[in-house]
């Protein structure tokens, strides 16, 4: 690749992703070092309501996700090295162990790749329009906000 | 104007967006939800803990004072989920 | 599984590793929600000496590779709630582009996933007996120690 | 003892390990440096820089004050570089 300025990926799928072919795709710069990248996965067990759960739905908003998926990256950008950042986010049906959200971020030099992929996390977990339902046998939730995730923002203030 | 609704607010109201006529004297968001509120109870339950609905204009986040016209796409979610 | 105890698995090989594999085994406990990994690539540029890289070999101190990496790891579960911890470290010959080190951190809540696996490649860097020596048309480097990774190390003194 | 060399060591000193007969005056590292610099030359020019030098006695990280015995393994290496 010649082109310098970072590369953004952004793909909202109900399909699964493969963590191997996203960081080859990530790898590919000859000045990229460092990968680091975050998987989430769907969790069996709901502690706040001590139940398991069976599935869970998420919807979104189309075109508002992908827009403030982006804003995120860039602001990211500015405020580290970075060579290219993917983000996959899956809608629908999911089952306890499934991936659910990729973020890939790559960088010459690893704690820029640290910083960056979890300042994207932090911020599509309190940005980014998905809403997860909870299914098991006998009742859906809609799942609520965890004010622990603005917490977590904080850390990016300084 | 388009209205949108995700989340446990489409199931209050029923539909995941609806086309509603602005009348001229409605601008911002705040009146908007005003008029709603008078046109049908149902908006109620919604808007009665405003401080937890997020907004959005134009797929945008924004305030209960934005500006808002007949041509805007609105929309009502309570806060976010994904990850 | 039932066990409630952190996994390790520790590596050192030649081959080259799937990433995607190596999450899949980390996710299998039904409580992991998060994973967070990083993966090391050769650069294909040496920045210091202003050169092409052809080549780097790799090699290590058997028997202490492994038990210096498992005490980082044991130190690791002592700050964070951890469930599982990866760690692939490739010797011998390898390539520009080639993956080179992974390792996979799983946990219930995000941040611990994110500082444990910063946490065991910042001391990885300073304290796995590893030694480069990088390999272009005409000369052998052996890689000396980068002050950044001491300086790296100082945000887990408090 | 067996004593073990990595990196740029391993290339001065001309072999990856050696076997050494340990004197029973020489009890710690520093002693060790001191005699095999007395045996042979080649190992002055790795323990000039002592400061940049890692120990390991028995695989584990060591001081040049860490006692030895001739049941143990030494190694020398600068420090590392992997990741």
């Amino acid at each position: 690749m010649t082109n310098n300025s970072p590369q953004i990926n952004i793909k909202i799928q109900n399909e699964d992703f493969d963590v191997s072919k996203e960081i080859k795709i990530l790898q590919q710069h000859n000045n990229t070092g460092a990968i680091v990248n975050f998987v989430g996965v769907v969790r069996g067990y709901d502690e706040k309501n001590d139940q398991i759960i069976n599935s869970m739905t998420l919807e979104h908003y189309p075109g508002m996700t992908e827009s403030e998926i982006e804003k995120i990256i860039v602001n990211c950008f500015k405020r580290w090295e970075i060579t290219c950042v993917t983000v996959i986010h899956r809608v629908g049906n999911l089952k306890p162990l499934d991936q659910i959200v990729f973020v890939g971020v790559s960088s010459k030099h690893r704690q820029n790749a640290f910083d960056g992929c979890n300042f994207i996390m932090d911020w599509l977990k309190t940005k980014a329009p998905f809403w997860k339902i909870e299914e098991n046998n006998s009742e859906k939730n809609w799942v609520s906000f965890n004010d622990s995730d603005n917490e977590a923002l904080k850390k990016w203030e300084k | 104007m388009i209205i949108k609704y995700f989340s446990w607010i489409k199931e209050h109201v029923g539909k995941s967006e609806e086309q509603v006529s602005l009348p001229s004297h409605i601008t911002d968001v705040i009146q908007l939800i005003n008029y709603l509120n008078e046109i049908d109870e149902k908006y109620n339950i919604i808007f009665e803990k405003r401080e937890l609905i997020k907004i959005a204009v134009n797929k945008k986040y924004s305030s209960f004072y934005t500006n808002i016209s007949d041509n805007d796409e609105i929309a009502f979610f309570p806060p976010v989920t994904g990850g």
